[in-house]
């Protein structure tokens, strides 16, 4: 029935060559594979780098400012004789500047989106979306500019008495400039929900809002959240838009018609001028990006979290 | 066998569909839907089963530029559903569908199945509750969910979500039920179940399904319809279509044969 | 042998009633031979009459039999003992439905016994030993069916022989009868006839048997000798 | 019997057409709903988009008096009339190869990394927790990065390469990111179907993986370098000068060796930068110098991103796997 | 009926085999029934015996053919006219392996007519007359089957009559010869049995004829008269 | 039928296969294939045939953390591929697969092809020019391509895709063919073209194949193997497994019945 297992010579002859090159081989595989590894540890030395910068010149800061003074004081002015440093004015800055843009951004993100997703016809969609996208393109300070210059001079002909550099301006600003990032990103999980759930909706005598609100938008509720999640991060963060056209004097207010300047802001503010290497308001920047950092790293990982959940949706 | 008379719920009358890139998907189609009869379409890939199965409600009208010409005629009220003046919406409340896949929306079981009358506003929770299990009841899934009525629908099993499905369509009391394919991404135990389900609901509604299991429309349907490139080529009693069918294509097509 | 259900309930009472047609058919036909041998036994003409005219239920359920598996086919695409199952159901129909013709043989020999012929010397016993018989085995057979029960159906194929020895014996006597009185040929012709029935009777019934052991083993024993 | 079933028709059929009139109108309602939304969202889409015109025309009627071509071959200066842009493009250009070099092999050799050979282990998870936080982390952060270690860590000065190391940490995400993506892209199926023929990794990497994801990390790698042309925040906390009337040291040179290095340790300014720094004078004609800058930077980062845009569009209709 | 060939060409082959191997069968028959004929003509025992012999054959093409059928119906799945055929194949190889008996029957006779036996008056000519009937009608049945004919299966249906009626006028001419001499009462009882058995093989044929009527036109005609 | 002696190609010899995540997907499987003879593999899904499959061209080790465990023995040189000496790449030469989707790399026709060859560093033009037009022949495809080798490996039709990827892996010559439901993303048309080549392909080399469509298994297959939760129930000649199997559960999977 069977026959026996008798090595033929013909196949030894096949087999063997190809082993003998099977060490040469393996070891220019192994060569390669390492030098890819070392180009993916770039990003955890950045990382690492990141971190280590912003602790060691915050370490040299936080020896000669109390935690408590930096958490706690109501007034920063590193670079004065007279010198303060709570970071409050400064956050308190940041936050208004985000709030005003996300009040503009999450509305008109959110309609738009579900707009092209759902109300648009395929041509529109197809044509808007990528102009849409190449808002997010357009660099920041092009923006400041725009807030500056344009907008305020239109918001001071409804509130006369607006600053020249004010919040409201830069953070409507920074709001619409987020729209496109909003209304991008939440049109891509509207169309990731597949067309047969709405196919089911329609199949039950829907009406499109009916499809729009009841099934598509929690169907893809998680990737909108993710979509705002990272719009807050991305406004904490922004800097231009704020540096030039929301003043950059330390003003504990949240009345966004004053001038106040942000974390960013100070930072570049502090750049532009010559300070000298390893003083107090050199280090202070480092001391004011390590705040920064903590604030959009937390956003940024909650944003994290809920995207990962949508991504097992289907 | 059951020489009883047939009632006609719906009849296509020279129908005609163009997509909108000009494909003229079906030509001149005459139809009957036997009422409480299940009727299945056949027909080799892309002969026009789903589109003919869509054209029932409207689903067309979803994507522009599409063309219906002729009727689908609905009795005992004599509807003309593909004219101008009738509602897509409409007719979708009368004739509900069932998908290929198994759809069902990232709700609760119960909010799953209440969709459909809540879209019609219903609101009366009682009313609504005793809908519900009713229709999971003529799903033959109430057994298996009432206990978890809240749980995600996409928890589910793939048989028990295209149940569910099932049920969210009969919920409504739809005249007729159109299934597309209904059990093709289905393993043979669910498709099973499915199709007892089709063969059951028979006695409440009119059901027109396409198939691409020869087997599975001899299995459940009353009469079936061969489809060939957009054109009807037989609709007969099921029983004959497999054995004696009238027309050499409709041969050639069940027995395998190079048409 | 114990089986388990489909999981299609549909296809499980498609079976069952197909089973039960066969049962049914057989027990119609079991009937017809026992109407018939009691129209011979009674010299009954009406029975025999009626005998005849129920063999029409016997050609019907052998075409609607026909048509389930046909149908079981196209539906169910059945295999392994499902189809041997329905395969088998095509032949046992066909040999009920030739025992049916032979009961109409039976039915119309006692009619025309009744025509004024010379009569035979003795009643036949060997006749109703003969119907006797057969019935067995119908019996048998049916009951072999109905449970798939192959340790019976070889008792059935065993059995025939004593219907064949019996059905020797009456033809011999039957020519003896003839020898002795040239007179008695018509009447035992006739006779010859319905022995010769109930020993096809017999035949039938082991084919049946075969078609058992086929459904519930997958062997095909027709035309060897069962061991 | 007959009679029976006549009249039952016709009361079902009564209540049946009385049915449909109320189904009619409650649709008539719902869909009331649909024609103001859509209102709505047509006017959220209108006003993002007239935004754009608007900000664009802006820039174009503010700096149209500098729509000249001395406006690219002049230096910056004091006087708003005379200053142009010189400095700043040749900068941003050569700002822009350093972050090329940087981030495209390593961005790319990274995705390559994780996506084909990482294992699944504390490593792997290291470095890909790390990808998606630098991909959120705010550019001046970057910027802080850079002036702690390349400027005084590293001693590199506020540089070219300064620079340019600075932007291609600032795209390494995205590069990274894009890569994968478009590695993803490429169905297990073709993978196997490589190795089943018995094909070594490298081999399916090189003829299959790269090959196949080439235009997604083009992609990436474009609209990544349109970024770092825009960005201003890190090269300002660099401390990049921002009055810059020379050029660096020509990467060429007519004499042997032919190549040199000296403009990577220069001084230098970018477009953005200037632009910022136009902004912030008080003159008003210096903003116009900004309006002019402002509109070719956007020209330039748009023209970019609709490559990018197209490309994509253009991928995904040639590959359907 | 024309028909066109299957996607599978292995399935085109497999049912040409099959209905090969039906032809195959009809025509080993076909011969079977010439030789046992001339066996009698020429009082030829060892043709008789060589007929008893060959009839393994027929048995063993009937399992075969009935197993080729069971693997086509597992394999492809047959549907309307394939199936059809199938089943009937099913069927008509049932009616040959019966026609084979029934050779195998008039062989026996031929054989049991060599024995020391009181020799009837004359040569029965009704006999050959009846083999010839029987002969074509298998021949039509067979042409019938090959060509899906439905034409020739319905004259083939109707010829059987000529058949009916020479068997019953060898029958009375075989009764007159008994009544008259007694002595050769066992001689025409075999004479009898072989007139039967021709008498069956143009019944089966019938059977066939009406098969192949179901094959082509998916009409069941079995016990209706046809019009 | 035919009794003629069977050559065992391959056998897996007490084969224990594990998942990374621990999953026991085979427990002790002893199965021969025989030299030119087509083994299909049904069984009802998760049962592990897929994984039996793929451990004869160890596609497994792509994947971190799985495990074999037992012997795959090939003959007539008796090497156990699954050992620890044995290069995966070399058994990948000696053994192809076919995927479940035809798998195209996006490549031009005559490049698919050639692919095996210029991994194994074949150079010569001529050389693989003839083993490229000798594939294409084997998978039956070379009339329709001959004059289009050139172009891109899409534009051929799923049939024909599949039938590429047939030839993609016969133009190295394997000793053994493995094919996953070859024919599972294919229209029927295309599916009895699949089958009616690997039945000629049988004649070349060995083959073993995935099936979830019995009748498939029952068409092109010598010999089945029915297997279960990982277990190999039943191995048998085709004919017997469908018509007569020998043990309860393969007659119940293959009768639909309720196991
Ligand atoms: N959206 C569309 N636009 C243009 N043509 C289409 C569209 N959908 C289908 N068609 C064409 O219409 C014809 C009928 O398609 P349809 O989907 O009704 O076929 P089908 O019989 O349902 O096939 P299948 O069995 O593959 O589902 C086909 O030729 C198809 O190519
Ligand atoms: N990558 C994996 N990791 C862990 N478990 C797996 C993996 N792939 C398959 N399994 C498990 O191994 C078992 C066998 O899977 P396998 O894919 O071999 O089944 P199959 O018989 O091919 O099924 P199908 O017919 O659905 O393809 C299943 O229980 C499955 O869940
Ligand atoms: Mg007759
Ligand atoms: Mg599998
Ligand atoms: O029907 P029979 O003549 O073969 O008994």
């Amino acid at each position: 029935m069977m026959i026996a297992p008798a090595i033929t010579p013909a196949s030894e002859l096949t087999i063997s060559p190809r082993l003998a090159k099977n060490v040469r081989r393996n070891f220019t595989e192994r060569v390669i594979e390492f030098i890819l590894m070392l180009a993916a540890l770039s990003a955890v030395a950045t990382t690492f780098a990141i971190v280590a910068i912003l602790l060691y010149e915050s370490l040299g800061f936080f020896k000669t400012v109390s935690v408590w003074e930096f958490f706690t004081a109501k007034e920063w002015t590193p670079l004065f004789e007279d010198a303060h440093y709570g970071i409050a004015p400064l956050v308190a800055g940041t936050l208004t500047t985000s709030a005003i843009a996300l009040l503009v951004a999450v509305p008109i993100g959110t309609i738009a989106a579900i707009y092209m997703s759902e109300f648009a016809s395929y041509k529109t969609r197809e044509i808007v979306k990528p102009i849409l996208e190449l808002l997010v393109g357009v660099p920041t300070v092009v923006f400041g500019y725009f807030a500056l210059l344009f907008v305020t001079p239109l918001l001071q002909k409804v509130i006369p008495d607006l600053q020249g550099f004010n919040m409201l301006g830069a953070g409507i600003v920074m709001g619409i400039m987020i729209v496109p990032y909003i209304a991008s990103v939440a049109e891509d999980a509207m169309r990731a929900v597949p067309m047969n759930m709405r196919e089911g909706s329609y199949a039950m005598g829907a009406t499109r809002f009916q499809t729009a609100i009841r099934v598509v938008t929690p169907a893809a509720i998680s990737g909108i959240v993710a979509a705002y999640i990272l719009a807050i991060s991305r406004a904490v963060g922004e800097t231009m838009v704020v540096a030039v056209a929301a003043g950059q004097q330390p003003n504990l207010t949240f009345n966004p018609m004053e001038s106040a300047a942000t974390i960013t802001a100070y930072i570049v503010q502090v750049a532009m001028g010559d300070l000298p290497h390893g003083s107090i308001g050199y280090q202070s920047i480092f001391a004011a990006g390590l705040v920064l950092m903590v604030m959009t790293l937390s956003f940024n990982i909650i944003g994290h979290i809920v995207r990962k959940k949508y991504r097992e949706q289907y | 066998m059951d020489q009883v008379s047939h009632v006609t719920k719906a009849e296509s009358r020279n129908l005609n569909f163009y997509y909108s890139n000009g494909a003229h998907a079906l030509k001149g189609i005459n139809m009957p839907l036997y009422e409480n009869k299940i009727t299945a379409l056949i027909g080799p890939s892309g002969c026009g089963k789903s589109t003919f199965l869509r054209c029932f409600n409207r689903m067309h009208d979803l994507y522009p530029g599409n063309r219906y010409d002729g009727q689908i005629v609905m009795h005992p009220d004599n509807t003309n559903i593909l004219a101008d003046g009738v509602d897509p919406i409409e007719v979708r409340m009368r004739i509900s569908m069932v998908f290929q896949k198994p759809n069902p929306f990232p709700k609760s079981i119960y909010e799953n199945v209440a969709y459909g009358l809540r879209v019609r506003g219903g609101k009366n929770k009682k009313v609504i509750d005793d809908k519900v299990e009713q229709a999971l009841r003529g799903a033959a899934l109430w057994d298996e969910v009432k206990d978890r009525l809240n749980d995600l629908a996409f928890n589910l099993s793939g048989g028990q979500q295209q149940r569910l499905c099932i049920a969210r369509a009969l919920a409504t009391d739809p005249e007729i039920m159109l299934f597309d394919e209904p059990t093709s991404a289905l393993d043979p135990i669910a498709t099973a179940s499915i199709e007892e389900l089709m063969t059951e609901l028979r006695n409440k509604l009119t059901i027109l399904v396409v198939t691409h299991n020869m087997q599975q429309a001899a299995r459940v349907s009353d009469y079936t319809a061969y489809m060939y490139l957009g054109d009807l080529v037989e609709f007969s009693k099921t029983d004959d279509i497999f054995i004696k069918p009238k027309d050499k294509r409709t041969e050639d097509y069940i027995t395998g044969r190079i048409g | 042998m114990e089986t388990n259900l489909h999981r299609s309930s549909q296809f499980n009472e498609e079976l069952e009633r197909l089973r039960d047609d066969v049962i049914h058919m057989g027990t119609l036909i079991e009937n017809q031979i026992k109407m018939a041998t009691q129209a011979y036994v009674h010299n009954d003409v009406s029975a025999a009459l009626q005998v005849l005219d129920n063999d029409n239920q016997v050609n019907d359920l052998e075409k609607a039999i026909d048509d389930e598996c046909i149908h079981i086919i196209v539906k169910r695409q059945p295999t392994a003992s499902d189809l041997r199952l329905i395969m088998s159901i095509g032949k046992i129909v066909t040999d009920l439905e030739r025992m049916g013709d032979e009961t109409k043989k039976i039915a119309k020999s006692v009619r025309n016994l009744q025509k004024p012929l010379h009569p035979l010397p003795a009643d036949m016993l060997g006749i109703r030993h003969l119907a006797d018989l057969a019935t067995k085995q119908l019996q048998g057979a049916l009951s072999t069916f109905a449970h798939l029960d192959t340790g019976e159906a070889r008792s059935v194929i065993l059995a025939d022989d004593a219907l064949d020895a019996e059905f020797k014996a009456t033809v011999r006597q039957l020519i003896t009868y003839m020898m002795e009185d040239p007179r008695t040929i018509s009447a035992a012709l006739e006779m010859m006839t319905m022995a010769r029935a109930f020993e096809r009777i017999g035949d039938h019934t082991t084919n049946i048997a075969e078609q058992v052991i086929y459904i519930a083993e997958g062997r095909d024993i027709r035309h060897t000798s069962i061991d | 019997m007959e009679n029976q079933n006549l009249t039952s028709t016709a009361t079902a059929n009564t209540s049946l057409m009385q049915n449909l009139q109320e189904v009619r109108d409650m649709i008539r309602r719902h869909k009331r709903k649909d024609i103001i939304f859509a209102s709505v969202g047509l006017l959220a889409l209108v006003l993002a988009l007239l935004t754009l015109l608007t900000l664009f025309s802006d820039l174009v009627i503010d700096g149209y008096p500098k729509f000249n071509p001395d406006f690219l071959t002049e230096f910056p200066s004091r006087r708003a009339a005379h200053a142009g842009i010189l400095s700043a493009w040749v900068g941003s250009l050569l700002v822009m190869l350093v972050t090329f070099l940087t981030a495209v092999p390593m961005g790319v050799a990274a995705g390559l990394y994780l996506e084909e050979y990482a294992p699944k282990n504390w490593l792997s998870d290291l470095i890909e927790i790390n990808v998606s936080n630098l991909a959120g982390v705010p550019s001046i952060v970057y910027g802080l990065l850079a002036l702690g270690l390349f400027v005084y860590g590293l001693d590199l000065g506020q540089s070219i390469l300064t620079a340019g190391l600075t932007l291609g940490l600032l795209i390494l995400p995205i590069v990274i990111v894009s890569t994968r993506e478009a590695i993803r892209a490429i169905p297990a199926s073709i993978r196997e179907a490589a190795y089943a023929v018995g094909a070594t990794k490298w081999q399916v990497v090189k003829d299959h993986v790269l090959k196949y994801s080439q235009g997604g990390i083009m992609t990436g790698v474009i609209i990544g370098m349109s970024r770092a042309l825009g960005e201003t925040a890190p090269i300002i906390t660099i401390g990049a000068l921002t009055f810059i009337a020379f050029l660096p040291p020509a990467p060429i040179s007519t004499t042997a060796p032919f190549i040199n290095f000296e403009w990577l340790s220069s001084g230098f300014t970018v477009l953005p930068i200037q632009m910022f720094n136009w902004l912030s004078r008080p003159d008003h004609a210096f903003q116009v110098n900004a309006a002019a800058t402002g509109a070719i930077i956007i020209l330039v980062t748009l023209l970019m991103n609709g490559v990018a845009i197209w490309l994509r569009y253009k991928i995904r209709k040639n590959i359907k796997w």
